[in-house]
């Protein structure tokens, strides 16, 4: 599945969107942040304060216990300061 | 119906003509205009979520239409740099009557504030920069259209 | 602070232009446009109290000004022979947030309706013309301002 | 004192504007209103529901027990109906 970043998310991680595919046992938004955070530092930092995070499933908004099996694609993103 | 995103500037005197000229029935319009504030800023760089942006634009303006009784309504956003003082967002709506107008106009506001896929990032006059926080204001704006 | 009252129409574009452009501490810029309903009529003639009207708009933008932070205000109102579709009143606000950019210009147009001394007179298809009655609807719409 | 009437009022009366005296013992707007019913039947007729009729003394709005002596502009009209 590809997984999106947006503002300062991007930029602390590094790239903007990328394709990943996590074990069978990370099931929803919060086990994929969770295991993103393993992947290295730069992870690790941008996911410290999961409560800044926002997350849309396939361009729709979702909460953490969202299950991303069969999702195309994640996008993580801080709160929104549009308008 | 109408929504744009969009790097360009646009007019908002040809954008109120076009929302309400044609239909007699239409007897108030409100505007919302949003600009870059200059108070310590060089400029301002609006990202966004490509193709979840439209369809979040959408989806407000379709929860405003099944909400009040409206004849049109807009919503344009711009992406990219923006200078002090520049036009960032442009709501209107048209109703028979001016509370429908004016309660959409303001509800379409507080939705895109918190549920678009919009981030800004000010250049600061010092030579730094800053990613905007969001502002609880905000998300109480939006959850009182929830009561 | 502006108070316009006058036959000629106006270009809301030019307005909002106007009163929002050089200062760059203006975030939010509300407008509301006020047009002549056609069902059932050729047309509207608008009489006012000269005089009195100037300043009864002039003292509800200095309620608006007191109660809200505001950068600008205008209101102008057109009087005479009126025909579908044209433009009757246009009030805009400009300010730091559009919270207050908002409601002032919500609060204005209510107090105008309320307090502004115009009467319209509305020529029917069918040859007859009547004066517009006031509806109970604007009182309260007043009122909640005062509680 | 000038008197001014507006809209229906004032096509009912048949003049938009007139100087009137009247009598000392009347003192407000209200016993002004009386005053006038009783000059005509254009008259009687047009304030015939007083609850249709607002006030403007010198241009700014009053209510019908304001004192009239000193005013220089009294208006009389409908419910006002722009916007």
């Amino acid at each position: 599945m590809q997984v999106m970043y947006f503002a300062w998310l991007r930029e602390r991680i590094g790239v903007g969107a990328e394709e990943v595919s996590p074990p069978d046992d990370v099931t929803t938004v919060g086990g994929l942040i969770e295991w993103l955070k393993t992947r290295n530092d730069r992870y690790a930092a941008a996911f410290a304060d999961t409560k800044a995070i926002r997350v849309a499933i396939d361009q729709e908004q979702a909460d953490f216990d969202a299950e991303i099996k069969g999702a195309r694609e994640i996008a993580l993103f801080p709160p929104v300061t549009g308008g | 119906m109408a929504v744009r995103v969009q790097e360009a500037d646009f007019d908002p005197g040809a954008e109120l003509e076009a929302l309400s000229s044609g239909d007699t029935e239409i007897g108030a319009v409100v505007s919302f205009t949003g600009l870059v504030r200059g108070a310590g800023i060089t400029g301002m760089t609006l990202e966004h979520y490509p193709g979840m942006t439209e369809k979040a634009l959408a989806e407000i303006e379709t929860k405003a239409h099944a909400r009040w009784p409206l004849q049109g309504a807009l919503i344009i956003h711009r992406i990219g740099l923006l200078s002090p003082g520049a036009r960032i967002v442009f709501v209107a709506t048209a109703s028979r009557h001016r509370k429908a107008a004016f309660e959409s106009a303001e509800f379409i506001m507080d939705y895109l504030k918190t549920r678009a896929p919009f981030w800004k990032k000010e250049a600061g006059t010092d030579g730094t920069s800053r990613w905007v926080e969001a502002r609880d204001a905000d998300d109480s704006a939006t959850e009182r259209w929830q009561r």
